[in-house]
């Protein structure tokens, strides 16, 4: 099965978490982005999310494939969403789960940060203002 | 002996279209060059990664005809 | 409303999840606690939590406390199963909410170390041989 | 005079019961060694923290009557 998945539709964080059962898991660390309503003092009205999905999807899964290597997991998964979000919508979700708590913590948060710096995604905000622009932190 | 190029986020808003046909270039950095001038990208290369047929690659591989190039601008998922 | 509590009957992790929604937050990092099918080498079958609930309830919730004023959250919560749970249980569940990743991460981690150092909750293991032992770490 | 003493987990399996009502002794540090004589309790004082009426409290707190005291073996929540 594949770990990392790019959706068009909402993220079910009850199905995805389902995933990452084990009986000889004793830790589950998750992380869940959400469209928040403001960014760098502006006020956020929604936003959308667009992939070059060939390349992302391959990234995702090296990522989620070095993750598996690097921690002591059993299981892993993300999920990024695409298309347009509203405010409290799930964007990206991260799950590990592994026999002990700190290999979870560590992988679920260096996934996420991967995913960020790598994974070739934008977002594209709508301001209260009626203003809109795609992000290209560090540009 | 042409190749595609991809063109995502302001890059595409940009040039106005999601991909195109372009004849061969000399190089990945040349091609680039082009295109910022005729299209007015903000964004210089030294911001960029390059992808081609869906993987990332080096700003030195030779450009192959049929393939598709992206340009990808810092990326913002999350 | 309490920020942490013991619970007689399973955790539904959705519900949990709903009280740290919020539309400024951009980040909710959870831990789950899974009853695994072994300890230090031995077949777990199932384990039985007890506490002695007023003195938890308080530690608990200072815990909680102390976590909104150490870090930048939007909100943070902790509950703990007490009773008979079998393998792949949710034996305790804790959420943390805030703008941003870092907070919500070092929060949740924060949390669940300071539950498992200073809650008066005990655990009664069950091995698959028949023996039974009642966890005292460090003792 | 007398308080309440409650037992959890290990040693209230070693002391058979939950609790009981005990004379008012001297000092907590001195009730704990006459119930780990009396029960075998295998764990020494310094593993363990004391509680009086539901909060934690330092071993050279004084024993009040009415009060109700717990010994708090290493907790394994989580």
């Amino acid at each position: 099965m594949k770990r990392f998945a790019l959706s068009a539709g909402p993220l079910d964080a009850i199905v995805l978490r389902q995933r990452l059962l084990d009986p000889a898991a004793g830790a589950c660390a998750s992380f869940e982005g959400w469209v928040r309503d403001h960014h760098q003092g502006r006020r956020v009205a929604g936003l959308r999310y667009e992939a070059y999905p060939e390349l992302a999807e391959r990234e995702g899964e090296a990522i989620l494939a070095e993750a598996m290597t690097r921690f002591d997991l059993i299981a892993a998964t993300c999920v990024h969403r695409l298309g347009d979000l509203a405010i409290g919508d799930l964007a990206v979700w991260v799950g590990a789960s592994a026999a002990h708590r700190g290999p979870a913590f560590d992988a679920c948060r260096w996934i996420i940060d991967e995913v960020k710096s790598r994974v070739p995604i934008w977002k594209r905000e709508h301001y209260a203002d009626g203003d809109a622009a795609w992000l290209h932190p560090g540009a | 002996m042409s190749l595609t190029v991809l063109y995502f986020a302001s890059l595409r808003d940009a040039a106005g279209r999601d991909s195109e046909q372009l004849p061969l270039p000399a190089s990945l950095p040349e091609l680039y060059m082009q295109l910022r001038e005729r299209y007015r990208f903000p964004l210089p290369k030294e911001k960029l990664r390059v992808a081609v047929d869906g993987e990332f690659v080096a700003w030195d591989t030779p450009p192959r005809a049929g393939s598709v190039v992206a340009f990808i601008p810092p990326v913002s998922g999350g």
